[in-house]
């Protein structure tokens, strides 16, 4: 791949679009793996009752969920079918997933009794003609309960994970900016200066002026030697990766 | 819909914020509903993005297939063998190959935009005239600055070398610059992560509670 | 009000339809412009083919005299005669034009490679049916080459490069010690895990945002791969909640065989390591609960990271644990300086498996850095010292220098 | 001594109920704080202020949703400017979703100043070309208004051909574009050019500010408010700034009391 930056030639660009797009493929299996192992340590918590196994669970129904939506459209008709449909999947699953992972107990018991589930929630989708599955087109992204369950949990709850920073930075700011020493006096003064930036007051305008400075001039050199530093650690760590002297990603420490 | 929607994420809202009393039952179901949900989310997602329309409509329904998204695909089956601790060891394959063409595509192109391309913009002319010839003075000022702080950055940088005598000065004079530059860099974002909060108290007063002013 | 008062005037459409539709007897009779001369096409250098360049002089009344050209209208016919179909669309002023297209077959405006074509210029005045042509220049084919002439330079630095981190390598491997000064963020590593064995609480590894292609992670997994080595041999807990499922395989294995090699094996658990969801701010939440929850005795967090730093950064805080970061993300690391007890400031990042592994292997690749960053140096100080004193003596050659880092990709 | 040291130790979660307390009154009080205006956006209001009724101004908005917060007040902040002053505003959005932002003002000011008619806009590729083409004439990429009426059944429009009919272009962006604007609107046909962009964009443009391509800019909500302030007019911007310089100076307090908490610590141990 090093070589391929210096060939432009169509060929090349081809070899990068195959090998991104087997990272992707890749990528696919890891998800799997991923969930797998959400669901297992999810799972895990809740068998052994660990602390806060509850909310364990309210993790795999929310995940359950949300992936029964997107794999399903809803038409007209009644919406409680739909629902009792969710939960005795939810039950199912919950019996399988109990099987599959108990260390003691009777898995066969529970396997057995997730099968009667899956049977339940099988003969609701096909009797119940108001809702359908669809695995090839992707009509659940538009299924009004995964729209809804977007629109207001997840957004809300993105803007206000992000919204939270307001605090954080008020609190780190309080705690950290000390004139400790040469280095965290600097700190402090450089953020104070740009943080009194729109004051009013007669200071105020100086306060823009300097604070306009100090971004542009030695913000930028630091964040240039930065970013050169930065440039030349890429580099020696891919080439020793490629080289083989570094292993640690393959656990040869 | 509207009105139980807007009334949910605002519970969902206040349950987030009470994190910063302290953690708590609300703030725990809020959390276990956010992962739940959004891991189900991405799972879908990613499943029409890319196991559907990348590999399936790609490689197995297309009238041109792309034979070569079977290699991947190989590759991560080779990745599932994980799970038999077996022939586990199988699974640093695709994983050696990840990370190695992830090296070689990667190393170049940080060079050239981080090292080389940086490096040409530092060679500047420290004399700033304005187009009758002047000199400006506090632009002469700044590319001087400049200048000694891309230097003693660089030095400071330096890992085989005791920053000792002027090395170590100039190490010190780096670490200065550094110091300035987080201190105004987070000046800097106050302001933005401040709108953030203004945006969700709109939210909760205006949607929510009909707050208005 | 009046109608003529306060108008308000919110004009736009489609160029090519408006074009068709203005008013000719309205307008004023333009004169043609001179037209287009030296036009010359050529495939363009060092692409990947599927493309031409156009270069010209610009006509005599494009910003002089009659000033009466808007645009340049590009031409382009697969024969000497014609018919010329129109392929773009350059600003007056302009004197160059790049008619290119992706390598893929089915793309719009797809151009073959090998494939004979003939192009013209028209100037264009805001009369549409007044434009004058240029001479047609063609034929020409357009193809891909097999290398980058406009990258020697990168090429030869990146051999040196290579040569001088193989070469410290060999030196290292001789068994020559090299010196390399100490980082307070390296050496909190060691003493952070023998803290959280004392308390008996476990450490926490995060691994950023980043997935398997960013190198900052790659880094993250060597580091990752020294701290567990030593974590299994204080048999102390390792917790590593993951963003990626990748990046958690990944982890996973990375942990897994440290604990081979630290010979405990058994002491291993498959859930140490584990996905929690690819929704950035709710990963952040499960993490932040994950801290308040087991109060690990220390945080290390290693890889990229984005507006979550300072979100993680402060909950650790709260939890009162000991907290190492290191990032290449440029923006997130005051936050990390400011929070957290030690950082390491992008290229430390990097250079921290080296240092945590002590091997001369990898310190030799240190001081091959270090040598790349005085070459910088010294190349940047004699670039300036050339441009700033020697003006007027051979600015091409100046230019040159300069040029030699300047490169567009 | 003690109750000094005690500052140094301060829960954060007296940071936090002091810092959402005073945001809530804030956004609600009704106080007015004054702003220390900008040489940069003083010049654009004189500009403005300086022109007879019925003069020209051309507003090009070049931001999308994401940008909204902060420039969506500028944008206010100078139409009412410009109505008020009975100046005639012609339009161009030249950016992806600009058109839709341009529209929502337009809809919003002419609500509270009963202007008779609005336009509204698509977006257009090729922004260079258009810059220059207008140059030569408003007709050449814009026959007609959104709404299809052509320009020359307008009368506002009736004797404005190019730039050198209008007395300045104000660019509210929050992209590239400016940089368009810039060497091919201004550099070209060196009209007045005056600036509104987002606070992290504004340092990258003082340059242009120095070499007197740009004679304004105004600095994201920091500089709306400075203009409403000098309009007479608060609005949007200042209810945000004060939100802001509030929250900004409860951060600054609390710095200021962790210091006196250290150094009485100190001296203490001293």
């Amino acid at each position: 791949m090093v070589v391929q930056y210096f060939v432009p030639h169509e060929q090349s660009e081809h070899a990068k679009e195959f090998l991104l797009d087997w990272i992707i493929v890749i990528g696919i299996f890891a998800l799997a793996l991923g969930i797998w192992s959400l669901i297992s340590v999810s799972m895990d918590k809740i068998n052994k009752r660990r602390t806060n196994w509850e909310y364990s669970a309210v993790t795999l129904i929310g995940l359950v969920t949300m992936t029964f939506f997107g794999f399903t459209a809803h038409g007209d008709g009644s919406w409680w079918t739909y629902f009792i449909a969710l939960i005795v999947l939810l039950a199912a699953l919950w019996f399988y997933v109990q099987g599959l992972l108990s260390s003691g107990g009777k898995p066969m018991t529970n396997i057995l009794i997730g099968a009667g589930l899956s049977a339940v929630f099988a003969l609701i989708t096909i009797f119940d003609n108001s809702w359908t599955f669809h695995f090839y087109t992707p009509e659940g992204l538009s299924n009004m309960m995964f729209i809804n369950f977007f629109n207001y949990i997840m957004v809300p709850l993105q803007a206000t994970m992000f919204a939270l920073l307001a605090f954080f930075i008020a609190s780190a700011s309080y705690r950290a900016f000390r004139a400790r020493n040469v280095l965290a006096s600097l700190l402090l003064i450089a953020a104070l200066i740009v943080m009194l930036r729109f004051t009013p007051g007669p200071w105020g305008d100086l306060l823009a002026k300097t604070s306009t400075w100090v971004m542009n001039v030695p913000n930028l050199a630091a964040q240039r030697a930065i970013i050169i530093g930065i440039g030349l650690g890429i580099v020696a760590t891919a080439l020793k990766v490629i080289l083989g002297i570094e292993r640690g990603y393959m656990g040869k420490g | 819909m509207e009105l139980f929607g807007i009334w949910i994420a605002a519970l969902l809202t206040l349950g987030i914020y009470s994190f910063l009393y302290k953690d708590n039952p609300v703030y725990k179901a809020t959390e276990a509903i956010f992962v739940g949900v959004s891991a189900g989310y991405w799972a879908v997602v990613y499943y029409f993005d890319n196991i559907y329309k990348k590999f399936w409509e790609g490689a197995v329904t297309s009238d041109n297939p792309d034979y070569w998204m079977y290699g991947g695909a190989v590759l991560g089956l080779l990745f599932l063998t994980r799970l038999f601790p077996k022939i586990g060891w199988i699974s640093r394959w695709p994983l050696a190959f990840i990370v190695g063409a992830t090296a070689g595509l990667y190393m170049v192109i940080y060079f050239v935009t981080n090292a080389m391309n940086q490096t040409a913009s530092t060679i500047m002319d420290i004399v700033a005239r304005n187009a009758a010839g002047e000199i400006l003075w506090m632009d002469t000022l700044g590319t001087l600055v400049i200048l000694v702080g891309v230097v003693t950055g660089l030095v400071y940088f330096f890992f085989s070398k005791e920053h000792k005598g002027v090395f170590g000065t100039a190490a010190k004079v780096g670490t200065w610059f550094l110091m300035i530059t987080f201190g105004a860099s987070f000046g800097y974002t106050v302001m933005s992560r401040m709108s953030l909060f203004i945006g969700r108290m709109d939210f909760l007063m205006s949607d929510w509670l009909h707050i208005i002013k | 009000m009046k109608k003529t008062a306060l108008a308000l005037l919110f004009f736009l459409g489609l160029f090519s339809v408006s074009l068709a539709q203005t008013d000719t007897s309205k307008s004023s009779f333009v004169t043609p412009p001179r037209p287009v001369t030296d036009l010359t096409a050529f495939d363009s250098n060092n692409d990947h083919g599927h493309s031409i360049t156009l270069n010209w002089t610009p006509s005599a009344d494009d910003g002089a005299g009659a000033k009466s050209v808007i645009s340049y209208r590009i031409m382009r016919a697969t024969s000497a005669g014609g018919p010329f179909e129109e392929v773009g669309l350059a600003p007056a002023g302009s004197i160059t034009f790049k008619n290119s297209s992706s390598i893929d077959p089915a793309s719009t405006g797809f151009i073959p490679d090998h494939t004979d074509y003939y192009y013209r210029v028209d100037a264009t005045t805001m009369d549409t049916t007044v434009i004058s042509s240029s001479d047609i220049a063609g034929p020409v084919q357009s193809s891909g080459q097999w290398f980058n002439k406009g990258l020697y330079p990168v090429f030869w630095a990146v051999i040196i490069f290579t040569i001088l981190t193989v070469l410290f390598v060999f030196v290292a491997k001789k068994g020559r010690d090299l010196y390399v000064r100490p980082l307070a963020g390296i050496e909190a590593v060691d003493d952070a895990i023998g803290r959280a064995t004392e308390m008996g609480r476990p450490i926490l590894y995060v691994m950023g945002l980043g997935t398997a292609s960013d190198i900052a992670t790659i880094a993250s997994f060597t580091i990752l791969s020294r701290v567990a080595k030593r974590v299994a041999e204080y048999q102390t807990d390792l917790i590593v909640p993951c963003y990626d499922p990748i990046v958690m395989a990944v982890a996973q294995e990375v942990v897994k065989s440290s604990y081979m090699d630290a010979n405990r094996p058994n002491d291993y658990n498959e859930d140490d390591v584990f996905f929690i969801t690819q929704a950035q701010f709710a990963y952040v939440g499960a993490v932040n609960g994950i801290m308040l929850r087991e109060l690990p005795a220390t945080n290390i967090y290693m890889g990229k990271f984005f507006a979550e730093s300072l979100m993680m950064a402060e909950t650790g805080v709260v939890s009162g644990s000991i907290q190492i970061a290191g990032t290449d993300e440029i923006a997130q690391i005051p936050f990390f300086v400011v929070a957290c007890d030690y950082t390491l400031i992008g290229e430390e990042l990097f250079a921290a498996s080296a240092y945590l592994g002590r091997e001369p292997l990898l310190l030799g690749s240190l001081k091959a850095q270090d040598i790349a960053k005085a070459a910088i140096l010294v190349l940047a100080l004699i670039g300036i010292i050339l441009i700033n004193f020697g003006v007027g003596q051979d600015i091409q050659w100046m230019n040159g220098f300069r040029e030699l880092f300047k490169v567009t990709d | 001594m003690q109750l000094l040291e005690r500052f140094m130790k301060l829960d954060r979660r007296w940071v936090y109920l002091f810092l959402v307390t005073v945001c809530v009154i804030a956004y609600y009080a009704d106080f007015s704080l004054p702003t220390i205006v900008e040489k940069e956006t003083r010049s654009i209001y004189e500009f403005l202020d300086s022109l007879p009724p019925g003069e020209r101004i051309f507003v090009a908005i070049d931001y999308d949703p994401s940008n909204q917060a902060e420039l969506h007040p500028m944008t206010y902040a100078l139409m009412e400017h410009a109505f008020r002053k009975k100046l005639r505003v012609i339009f161009t959005a030249l950016s992806q979703n600009g058109p839709g932002m341009a529209d929502q003002a337009i809809k919003d000011i002419t609500d509270s100043v009963k202007v008779e008619r609005t336009y509204n806009g698509v977006t257009f590729a090729g922004r260079e070309i258009v810059i220059t083409a207008m140059g030569q004439d408003f007709r050449i990429p814009f026959p007609a208004d959104y709404y299809g009426v052509p320009l020359d059944s307008i009368p506002m429009m009736k004797d404005a051909h190019n730039y050198d009919d209008i007395a300045i272009l104000v660019d509210i962006s929050g992209g590239n574009i400016t940089d368009a604007w810039i060497s091919y609107g201004q550099g070209k046909f060196d009209f007045p050019l005056a600036l509104g962009l987002t606070g992290v964009m504004t340092a990258q443009y003082y340059p242009f500010l120095q070499s007197k391509q740009v004679m304004g800019i105004m600095g994201g909500l920091l500089g709306a408010a400075q203009y409403e302030d000098m309009t007479d007019n608060p609005g949007l911007a200042k209810d945000g700034m004060r939100v802001q310089l509030m929250a900004h100076l409860v951060i600054i307090l609390f710095i200021i009391i962790g210091n006196i908490g250290y150094f009485a610590a100190r001296k203490k141990h001293k």
